[in-house]
């Protein structure tokens, strides 16, 4: 319908960016209302890709439906099972052991890199330059083969498991690492050269897509999104999993609440998560990797919550649980949906360009908004 | 020094000798379209070819490499692609705009090349107002992208043309300065002669300050002219998705994108011709010891090799800044033009007249 | 009918049809290429008759200046692909009447004036030449319409910018004032 | 200063786009960078843990160790795997379940590991290919035990 109309009634153009389109970055479908080149409205549609992976997840077991949470948010797969597992763990109180622990963390950074790194291009591709993509996927392609020397695949890894990680680190995984950050580090200056320290790519994003903390807090954003504007919300410092209260790192808060903001929050946590790597790769204890569990998991009935910061922000995973094989109800609380939601009021009133580049800055997957 | 010229006058008395005055000016004229046409698709593989290298070499990949020897047969085999491939029309389209549009945009292309100087002596039409005819012309190719944008009856074309336009149309005027104040030094509109007069040298050496700073706003106001990022306003993909030349597929698509690229080779041709002396080997002026000497040693590389040089060494550089470079935001772009480089320019365009008249170029 | 003769009457009929052709079509953006096609014809016709510095002149100012500023119109105001609605009988025998008026005006004055052959040879316009005669204070220079035109350009110039000025404080019509 | 400070703008700017323009230049003239895997002609040798497909180990008596206890088959979460049984009958009279037939449906499959890791025997392991394409989508249904192989001894 509204394609057959085109024009709103005040004679502004409506144009539908998506769901086919480069910049949505999927199958996102937004309907902008133009007047000029100033977008007045934009609507996100959803549903493209819905696959109904909670109600999937019903008539799977505990260990099953770990798999399937790596096909939402496929570039922080490892968080996402990390956060199923947290759950099934709290349920059944697990307690993993420190090996695990450890593991998990150094697995949960290197995804945490190879996502920002991932944006970073695409961002790149976003307000129109081409090279910075491939330089982000030189060094996103070494961590892709750490991960799949380790745990057998490249992106959806399935490695994390109740009780800890489905297998040993590879003999070669520290070594690998090592290389991997003596390599990052000599490349992560040409980032800025070739992009946080261009004239037009500052112009591009400074001022552009602003919203306040307190906005931003009613919108539900999580993550870089909302640290970019001023406050304050790493699961990772407030509620520690998984032994983050155990390694130094900083939370990283801009206040520029703009898209320039949350760019710099994102190049700043790819250091703290590397200094994070840095401090464990070297202090892995020795000992179990995965916990003794039962072959088959039945959770006491109840509820459960868990949740972990992805690359994107709060991952929440609530199972209500009736005591039997396979969870009653489960419910993902994903960053991109939330934050896709602020994308209207971020945009009003900005310019076309702007509008790509501010959703380049809300790193939005869309497998992670439409479940 | 090597010429041409005596080859196109044997040509000439030939032709002459044989038929009528009438008819052997009609066979030239035929003769210089085959030459023409021949130059538009080589210059356009070539171009597309060489981009696809350049590009792949600035992202740390190796590019087109398997068809043909190191992969030079791409560009053909992706022509052939397009050839076959069907063209389509949406519905609702004005047909005739429609089909009209990729074909006068490669016309006025082809009409560039005409006062474009080869070598001495290689030149199709070499006409008094030479760079008045080529800004001239070159004004109306934004009619065939406006003309593709509203007849594809798409509104992402529109949008795409709509800011091509305004793209276009501003900054043409900082192009325009530009030439204008290296007029100011040539005192002539005709190629020929603005080659002519580089004998002892080229002007963006000649001419000194002015002269570069009118070459770096001629080379950014053609970058945006031609819509290459990172002005690609009006195709800007990520935005517009191809803007207008959304809907285009096929022959008609090949021929937008071939155009682009004759259209890239031209402006530099003028660059050259202007600032770097076209054809002229590199010169030195004769005051310096041992120059002609020098001057000797340079005339011995053949005219074509210098001006390809030239030409293609500038190619370079835009595309360059294409693989470098994030896109602008349209008003950006417009604050650009009229904030930075007219103003520049116009101050430029006095200056280089006080030095003109003051004498202090070499 | 040598072949000179032929490419001019070829010339003629181009620029004639397109321009019937631009007042007779029902859609304007076509409308608009048409003429454009018209001009480029009158630019054409300098082309051969060699005064290429007026044809140059006539492709920057009607073709790429005012045929692209009435596409911008066109853009502003009309939706693609519709139709102009047919004008009524009244205004169109005013029109024919205009045109005819204007038809039989130019014919009479071209059979009343005696041409002067044998001016065969094109005088040499050499952009020189132009620019001395345009800014010359002599008897045949052309200083004076030169800056009165000048000083008309100058005065849109100012109307345009304080059009577009946004006028500090006032609301309302704020937007599309750039550019 | 007005003019002071459009003129530092300039510089600025474009200082900035010409360092980042140096740093193509760079790559382009440095082609031991390039990081292209020219894949059909240079095969990358994949890590033993990579999952490409399942398949079932067999040693050189055509013997496998899998005793088809459907444990795999209750582990998958997408239905991959479908195991067909039969009765042996034993040296000593006894009826014995036994595997008849493995069916793996790749098409289907996740490449999760989860029915490796449930496997009691070891019978089962990921395979490194991953060349997967065919023309007609029936030959992803795989029969994962060669034909004649049995059981290997001691496998319980």
């Amino acid at each position: 319908m509204i394609e057959e109309v085109g024009t709103s009634p005040e004679g502004d153009l409506i144009i539908n960016v998506g769901p086919q389109h480069p910049s949505t970055h999927g199958v996102l479908h937004l309907v902008i209302t133009l007047n000029g080149e100033t977008v007045k409205n934009c609507e996100p549609h959803l549903g493209y890709i819905h696959r109904s992976i909670e109600k999937m997840c019903e008539s799977l077991s505990y260990r099953q439906f770990i798999y399937v949470t790596s096909r939402m948010d496929y570039l922080s797969s490892h968080i996402n099972n990390q956060g199923c597992s947290l759950t099934v763990e709290k349920a059944l109180q697990i307690e993993v052991p420190e090996r695990g622990k450890v593991i998990r963390v150094l697995m949960a950074e290197l995804t945490r890199m190879a996502s920002h790194l991932l944006w970073w291009g695409a961002l790149g591709m976003d307000v129109g330059a081409f090279t910075p993509f491939f330089h982000a996927f030189r060094e996103r392609e070494v961590i892709n083969d750490i991960m799949e020397e380790t745990c057998g695949a490249r992106l959806t890894m399935n490695y994390i498991v109740p009780g800890g990680v489905m297998y040993d680190i590879h003999p070669n995984f520290q070594q690998k690492v090592k290389d991997f950050i003596t390599l990052f580090k000599s490349k992560i200056d040409e980032y800025d050269t070739l992009v946080t320290g261009n004239i037009i790519f500052q112009q591009r994003m400074k001022g552009v897509g602003y919203i306040s903390g307190e906005d931003a807090l009613s919108y539900g954003c999580t993550g870089p999104v909302l640290r970019a504007s001023g406050v304050k919300c790493d699961i990772r410092k407030i509620a520690p999993y998984d032994g983050y209260e155990k390694v130094q790192f900083e939370e990283i808060i801009e206040t520029g609440c703009d898209s320039y903001a949350r760019y710099l929050v994102r190049m700043k946590e790819l250091k703290q998560s590397l200094s994070i790597i840095e401090q464990l790769l070297d202090n892995i204890p020795e000992g179990e990797f995965q916990a003794k569990t039962k072959a088959v998991l039945k959770l006491p009935k109840g509820e459960f919550y868990s949740r972990v910061e992805t690359a994107r922000g709060e991952f929440g995973v609530y199972i209500i649980s009736e005591g039997g094989l396979t969870p009653y109800r489960i419910k993902f609380r994903s960053p991109g949906f939330s934050n896709l939601s602020a994308l209207h009021h971020m945009t009003k009133g900005s310019k076309l360009g702007d509008l790509v580049a501010t959703m380049g800055t809300l790193d939005l997957v869309i497998p992670d908004i439409d479940r | 020094m090597f010429s041409l010229e005596n080859l196109t006058h044997i040509i000439d008395h030939a032709l002459n000798n044989t038929f009528n005055a009438t008819i052997a000016m009609l066979i030239e004229m035929v003769i210089v379209g085959i030459c023409a046409i021949t130059l538009f698709a080589v210059l356009g593989l070539v171009l597309v070819f060489m981009e696809r290298k350049v590009s792949a070499y600035m992202q740390i990949r190796l590019g087109p490499n398997r068809v043909g020897y190191k992969g030079l047969a791409q560009t053909a085999a992706d022509t052939l692609k397009l050839v076959i491939k069907e063209g389509f029309t949406p519905d609702n389209a004005d047909k005739f705009l429609f089909n009209l549009a990729p074909f006068l945009v490669m016309i006025i292309a082809m009409m560039l090349l005409a006062p474009i100087a080869f070598t001495k002596g290689l030149q199709m039409w070499d006409l008094n107002i030479g760079v008045l005819y080529l800004s001239a012309v070159s004004s109306v190719s934004v009619i065939g992208i406006l003309m593709a944008g509203w007849a594809s009856n798409n509104k992402y074309s529109l949008i795409g043309a709509m800011r091509s336009g305004a793209q276009i149309v501003s900054y043409e005027l900082s192009a325009g300065l530009a030439v204008l104040t290296m007029i100011v030094f040539t005192g002539s509109l005709q190629i020929s002669t603005i080659i002519a007069s580089q004998q002892d040298g080229w002007w963006i050496f000649k001419g000194h300050i002015p002269a570069i700073i009118s070459f770096v706003i001629f080379i950014i106001a053609v970058t945006a002219e031609t819509n290459r990022a990172p002005f690609d306003m009006a195709e800007a993909e990520s935005e517009l998705t191809a803007g207008f030349h959304t809907e285009y597929s096929g022959m008609r698509f090949a021929l937008f994108f071939l155009a682009e690229y004759v259209n890239i080779f031209i402006v530099c041709a003028i660059a050259a011709t202007i600032y770097f002396g076209g054809w002229m080997p590199f010169h030195i002026s004769h005051s310096i010891p041992f120059a002609d000497l020098f001057n000797k040693g340079m005339d011995f590389i053949p005219g074509v090799l210098w001006f390809t040089g030239k030409t293609f060494a500038l190619i370079f550089l835009i595309m360059w800044f294409r693989w470098t470079f994030p896109r602008l935001r349209i008003d950006q772009l417009l604050n650009l033009e009229w904030k930075y480089l007219l103003p520049i320019g116009m101050f430029n365009l006095l200056l280089a007249t006080a030095i003109a008249i003051l004498g202090w170029y070499f | 009918m040598n072949i000179s003769a032929i490419i001019f009457y070829l010339i003629a009929a181009f620029i004639l049809i397109s321009g019937g052709l631009a007042v007779t079509s029902r859609k304007i953006f076509r409308a608009a290429i048409y003429l454009l096609f018209s001009m480029i014809g009158v630019a054409g016709l300098y082309f051969w008759m060699s005064y290429e510095f007026i044809a140059a002149v006539q492709i920057v100012v009607y073709v790429g200046g005012i045929v692209v500023l009435i596409i911008f119109s066109i853009f502003l105001t009309h939706h693609v692909g519709s139709e102009m609605e047919a004008p009524n009988r009244m205004r169109l025998g005013f029109s024919f009447l205009a045109v005819l008026f204007a038809f039989a005006f130019c014919i009479v004055t071209i059979l009343k004036n005696e041409f002067v052959p044998g001016l065969a040879a094109p005088v040499d316009l050499t952009v020189e030449r132009i620019g001395t005669q345009m800014l010359s204070l002599t008897e045949h220079g052309y200083i004076l319409p030169f800056e009165v035109v000048s000083m008309l350009l100058l005065a849109a110039m100012i109307g345009c910018i304080v059009i577009a000025l946004k006028i500090p404080g006032a609301t309302g019509s704020t937007t599309q004032a750039q550019s | 200063m007005f003019l002071v400070d459009y003129i530092k703008t300039v510089y600025n700017g474009v200082t900035s786009l010409l360092k980042g323009m140096r740093m193509t230049g760079y790559y382009f003239t440095h082609h031991k960078e390039i990081i292209t895997q020219q894949y059909p002609d240079v095969k990358q040798v994949l890590p033993e843990r990579f999952r490409g497909e399942v398949v079932m180990t067999h040693d050189e008596k055509n013997e496998h160790r899998c005793t088809g206890c459907t444990a795999c088959e209750l582990a998958c979460p997408n239905a991959t795997i479908k195991i067909v049984t039969k009765f042996d009958i034993t040296p000593d009279g006894k009826k014995k379940k036994a595997l008849d037939t493995f069916v793996y449906h790749l098409e289907l499959c996740t490449m999760c590991n989860l029915c490796i890791v449930a496997c009691p025997t070891d019978a089962i392991k990921m395979a490194q290919s991953f060349e997967h394409s065919v023309y007609d989508r029936s030959l992803l249904t795989k029969v994962l035990n060669k034909p004649g192989s049995k059981l290997m001894e001691g496998v319980e």
